[in-house]
């Protein structure tokens, strides 16, 4: 791949991010089982970047993956929105955040169809007002958390402490970037980049020092499917999508993944372990896994977080072979310590895939 | 610095260019050829053989120049047009000036710019060329790889920039189908052990023999014939290239791995000639092609002495150019005709006004 | 093991990389069938294809694909009238097509596959 | 009543999502699920653009228009600026109104949806929450959740300190009037109305095919059409 070659593509597809002052709405999929990429995000873009952020406390689910699997009405799905919206207008923000793929998504794909139906948006106002009494302005910026980041990548990268670089070797760590479809397949100029080479993470991985792999089913979905993963009877659709991933990426030999979504993030670290015990197979090296990050987890760990402080403990798939790689200086002890500083008893050891 | 007149000046020396030169010239008519290429020839420069005999670009280009005695100045970069009263004046760089009654605007088209088609690759991955790379691999007699070797398989892709709401051009170029059935044959020829598959939604072959090239391919050179469009490509570690595409027969997804994929680019207009003069810019359809493309004659010329011809005015082969390019050069002597006998009536009133 | 109760699927996409020994076979005997432009009007003069659902054109699809299960049960309802070569516009040796497909069946059977 | 088809039509996305289809198959080329099940996006915009009530009403009770993942890779490809996925999502919201989705196995694990998501999203304002997920649902979340759930609270609060609490850190608790604004948009919107018709369709297919139904998550109606959809299809 002549990657130099993208660049110029991508020129096009810049969107604007604003610089300062966001109201931020969480992720579901996230806070359960990458709280501390959630949390993590707040101080990254707070402390670090000294960005004015409203940490809210009364969103709720943008219910995205509700009208994903058809449960409720596009009515609910857009008022509920409008809510959100509300509560950032309340606050005196314009700047509207998100964590989450799908949300980002579908705040795109609500104001867009406002855009084109004014009737619609004069119908969910009249829906908000009578169902809680509020109003609300429209986002002026709508980012993904990953957009900051990239945006700020290079300043970033002048304060990184461990960069993606293999400390044994000198050489750059092998990084899959996958990039959530919501993200941009749906709309490409609401993502950076593009929706065929989207470069907003793996323009952060080169500014921290990594190579960017580009692997054939780049762009395939991770498999979650929505009802499909849901219901258990179509959960193979997921797995099986997962797999056909794992195996076109595995010639390639990546130290780590790194996803913008929280469903993909969650989906190719449980699935390594999945198909381990299915099928007796791992992708890293030596039944390790292959290491798998959000933007966030990544920056912060670059930045030199602690890795238990930003939740590394909660994934399946081992993230010591890539700290040890990248050199970061952890406590192994302390991973499975608890809130009280409790030593809590260790999780159960999966049969092949391997845990610390 | 200098000033010369003529009574017609074209603008672009491929086929349709110096078709209409010959016959104005052969009707007596003063003509001035411009052509911002180094060389005369338009296109028939990129080619090697034509569709549908196979006969050499080169020969007909020297056929084609043999024919008009017209003067034809190259590499002119036309710096501005103005209309005057006695019709029109062009400015090259130098500050030249070319002036005449009736101008004629023979540009041609531009292939498309396959960059934009990201999904597919090209300028990204090296064994993604284009059909017009091809013919220049054909003049060469070398059609080998990135890595320098004789391809096993080759796919051709058919409507790259044509038929493409997604790269703002909905037409068909109606030349690609049969430019890569004929390159097929050429390879087939060059490399007989060669494997070649075309991802085609409809062959549009409308022209004269066309049709007994498309059998030729399939019964002759075994070449195969998949009704489905490319819908990305990847590349693998070894550089072969993945497609993806629907086998639309049998209503499945479907792959296939090839060592060189070329993208049937399609013909755009080519708008370097906009700009210059309002009475051309008026004249661009809704695709950006030049003219009406109406059958009705009335609409089609407005007597003011600017003309249209070959592949600026839409998608065409050589013959409907030069067919183009022949009927307009007897509208130009029409035109001519009719302007003289005007202004010798014109004058005859003005004599018998003073002599009254 | 936990019982997951789901699996892995396999991949439906078709992989035209793999070779269709079939159709070369049958290419070999009858080399019209190259010729073949999916125009459907086999299909729709076929008097068994509401019973197979395959017309000719569906067959030599069938067949370059490897999709050989298919295939054979769709060929067990030919009842040779010869209707689709009378409407070729390509003159495919239909019948003759047909049945070599026939004879590579019953004599490699599942081996091609 | 309408035709099916006016009602289809009135749905913005059905809209945005039809324009006219070459069936080029770009969509189906790169659709997950046409790997995977006997599904093509391309055949169902293709059956869409002629107004066939009959094609309509069999999609309707069908089980294709279940099979999408919505992921939209389709949308990105078309070129004809077709979105296949907002298709089926007008199609199944027409499939539910209708009644017909009830016809189809797959389509009546919409009961099994809304047990899942549905009631967390009502009762505590996500759509999936911790306390609602253990491994016996999902076995793949690993030994690792069985861990995290065993010790929610040491685990969580290391993250805003505010799990299942008031507060503004992870998976903290909505206040009662929030939850209430969320429970009236869901009424007034028609999801509520909705829901509730997933009970009583799934009550009454409970009761003719003598399958034990009551309001636990983990009735045997429930265990059934989230583990196998096609335990009673009439098909088979």
């Amino acid at each position: 791949m002549k990657t130099d070659n993208t660049s110029f593509l991508w020129r096009e597809y810049q969107k604007e991010i604003a610089d300062d002052h966001y109201f931020y709405v969480r992720s579901c999929i996230r806070q359960n089982f990458f709280p501390g990429a959630e949390q993590i995000l707040i101080t990254l873009l707070t402390k670090d970047l000294g960005i004015d952020l409203c940490v809210d406390s009364e969103h709720t689910t943008c219910t995205g993956i509700a009208y994903h699997v058809d449960l409720v009405k596009l009515e609910t799905t857009m008022t509920v929105n409008a809510r959100q919206f509300a509560l950032m207008t309340e606050a005196g923000y314009s700047n509207f955040l998100v964590s989450c793929v799908t949300s980002f998504g579908l705040y795109n794909e609500v104001l867009e169809i406002w855009d084109k139906h004014p009737e619609i948006e004069e119908q969910v106002r009249e829906y908000l007002f009578k169902a809680t009494g509020r109003t609300f302005n429209k986002p002026k910026n709508l980012v993904h958390a990953s957009d900051i980041i990239y945006k700020y990548k290079d300043l970033l990268a002048d304060k990184i402490r461990y960069k993606l670089v293999n400390r044994e070797t000198g050489e750059p760590l092998r990084v899959i970037d996958h990039i959530g479809c919501h993200y941009a397949k749906i709309f490409p100029e609401k993502g950076v980049g593009g929706a065929e080479y989207p470069s907003v993470l793996s323009g952060t991985v080169k500014a921290f020092g990594g190579e960017s792999i580009d692997y054939p089913e780049r762009r395939m979905c991770c498999g979650f499917g929505f009802r499909q993963y849901f219901l258990k009877s179509s959960r193979g659709y997921s797995l099986s999508t997962g797999y056909k991933k794992f195996k076109a990426m595995e010639p390639y030999k990546p130290d780590l993944i790194v996803a913008n979504c929280p469903g993909c993030n969650y989906f190719f670290d449980r699935w390594q372990y999945v198909i381990s015990e299915l099928k007796g197979e791992t992708f890293g090296e030596e039944g390790n896994g292959i290491p798998v990050l959000s933007s966030e987890e990544l920056t912060a760990l670059c930045l030199g977080y602690d890795p238990w402080e930003i939740g590394l403990q909660m994934h399946q798939t081992a993230i010591e072979p890539l700290l040890i790689k990248m050199g970061v200086q952890y406590d192994p002890n302390a991973k499975y310590k608890g809130f009280s500083g409790e030593q809590l008893k260790k999780p159960k050891i999966p049969e092949l895939l391997k845990a610390y | 610095m200098k000033k010369i007149c003529f009574d017609c000046i074209i603008v672009g020396a491929g086929p349709a260019g110096l078709k209409a030169a010959s016959i104005l010239d052969n009707l007596g008519y003063a003509v001035c050829i411009l052509e911002k290429e180094k060389i005369p020839g338009g296109k028939l420069n990129i080619w090697h053989e034509l569709f549908p005999h196979h006969e050499s670009a080169q020969a007909i280009r020297e056929q084609m120049l043999a024919g008009t005695a017209s003067p034809i100045r190259t590499s002119v970069t036309i710096k501005s047009i103005s209309r005057t009263a006695d019709g029109y004046c062009v400015k090259d760089r130098n500050e030249d000036e070319y002036c005449a009654p009736a101008l004629l605007i023979a540009t041609g088209f531009k292939p498309f710019d396959a960059c934009q088609k990201e999904e597919y690759g090209y300028g990204i991955y090296e064994n993604v060329i284009t059909s017009v790379d091809l013919e220049q691999m054909f003049r060469q007699h070398r059609v080998v790889n990135a890595s320098g070797e004789v391809p096993g398989k080759i796919a051709f892709i058919h409507c790259v920039g044509s038929r493409d709401i997604k790269v703002d051009s909905e037409f068909c170029s109606a030349n690609c189908c049969i430019t890569g059935i004929k390159q097929a044959i050429e390879l087939k020829k060059m490399i007989p052990h060669l494997n070649i598959y075309c991802l085609y939604m409809d062959l549009r072959l409308g022209g004269r023999f066309f049709e007994d090239c498309y059998k030729t391919s399939q019964v002759k050179y075994k070449v195969q014939y998949i009704r489905g469009r490319l819908s990305e490509t990847n590349e693998n570690p070894d550089q072969t290239i993945i497609l993806r595409y629907e086998d639309t027969l049998a209503g499945r997804p479907a792959k296939i791995t090839v060592d060189m994929v070329v993208l049937l680019v399609g013909m755009h207009p080519d708008p370097s000639i906009l700009n210059l003069l309002p009475e051309i810019d008026e004249r661009v359809g809704s695709d950006g092609f030049f003219g009406t493309g109406r059958i009705d004659q009335t609409v089609q010329t407005m007597d003011d002495g600017l003309f249209f011809a070959g592949a600026c005015t839409g998608p065409k082969s050589i013959t409907q150019s030069t067919d183009e390019a022949s009927e307009v050069a007897f509208k130009i002597s029409h035109y001519l005709k009719n302007r003289v006998h005007t202004e010798m009536e014109d004058q005859h009133a003005r004599l018998w006004i003073r002599h009254s | 093991m936990p019982d997951f109760g789901f699996g892995i699927h396999d991949d439906l996409m078709i992989d035209h990389d793999k070779l269709s020994l079939a159709y070369e076979a049958v290419l070999e005997e009858v080399p019209s069938i190259s010729g073949c432009i999916s125009c459907g009007s086999c299909s729709g003069t076929c008097v068994s294809s509401f019973q197979s659902g395959a017309g000719f054109r569906k067959l030599v699809m069938l067949l370059k694909n490897g999709s050989y299960e298919q295939l054979q049960q769709a060929l067990d309802y030919c009842q040779f009238c010869g209707k689709c070569s009378l409407v070729c516009p390509r003159g495919i040796n239909t019948r003759r097509a047909i049945l070599e497909m026939r004879k590579q069946f019953k004599k490699q059977g599942d081996d091609m596959v | 009543m309408d035709k099916l088809f006016d009602r289809l039509k009135k749905d913005v996305r059905f809209q945005h999502g039809l324009t006219s289809c070459i069936n080029c198959g770009t969509c189906t080329a790169i659709c997950p699920a046409a790997s995977i099940y006997d599904y093509d996006p391309r055949e169902i915009a293709d059956q869409l653009q002629v107004d066939d009530e009959k094609i309509l009403e069999k999609l309707l009770k069908g089980d294709t228009i279940w099979y999408c993942g919505q992921c939209m890779s389709c949308k990105t490809r078309c070129p004809r600026d077709n979105a296949p996925g907002l298709l089926i999502l007008a199609l199944r919201n027409l499939s539910i109104e209708t009644g017909y989705y009830m016809h189809s196995p797959r389509g009546r694990q919409m009961y099994a949806l809304k047990k899942l998501i549905g009631e967390t999203i009502l009762a505590k304002g996500y759509c999936v929450h911790a306390d609602g997920v253990d491994t016996n649902l999902f076995p793949e979340l690993g030994p690792i959740w069985d861990w995290v759930k065993k010790n929610s609270e040491e685990v969580y609060n290391r993250f805003g300190n505010s799990y299942n609490r008031r507060g503004s850190g992870v998976l903290r608790k909505l206040s009662d009037e929030t939850m209430h604004e969320l429970n009236e948009i869901f009424a007034v919107t028609g999801t509520t109305q909705r829901f509730n018709q997933f009970e009583e369709d799934a009550k009454e297919h409970a009761e003719k095919t003598g399958i034990d139904i009551d309001e636990s998550i983990w009735n045997e109606y429930f265990q059934n059409i989230y583990e196998n959809p096609d335990y009673d299809d009439e098909n088979r």
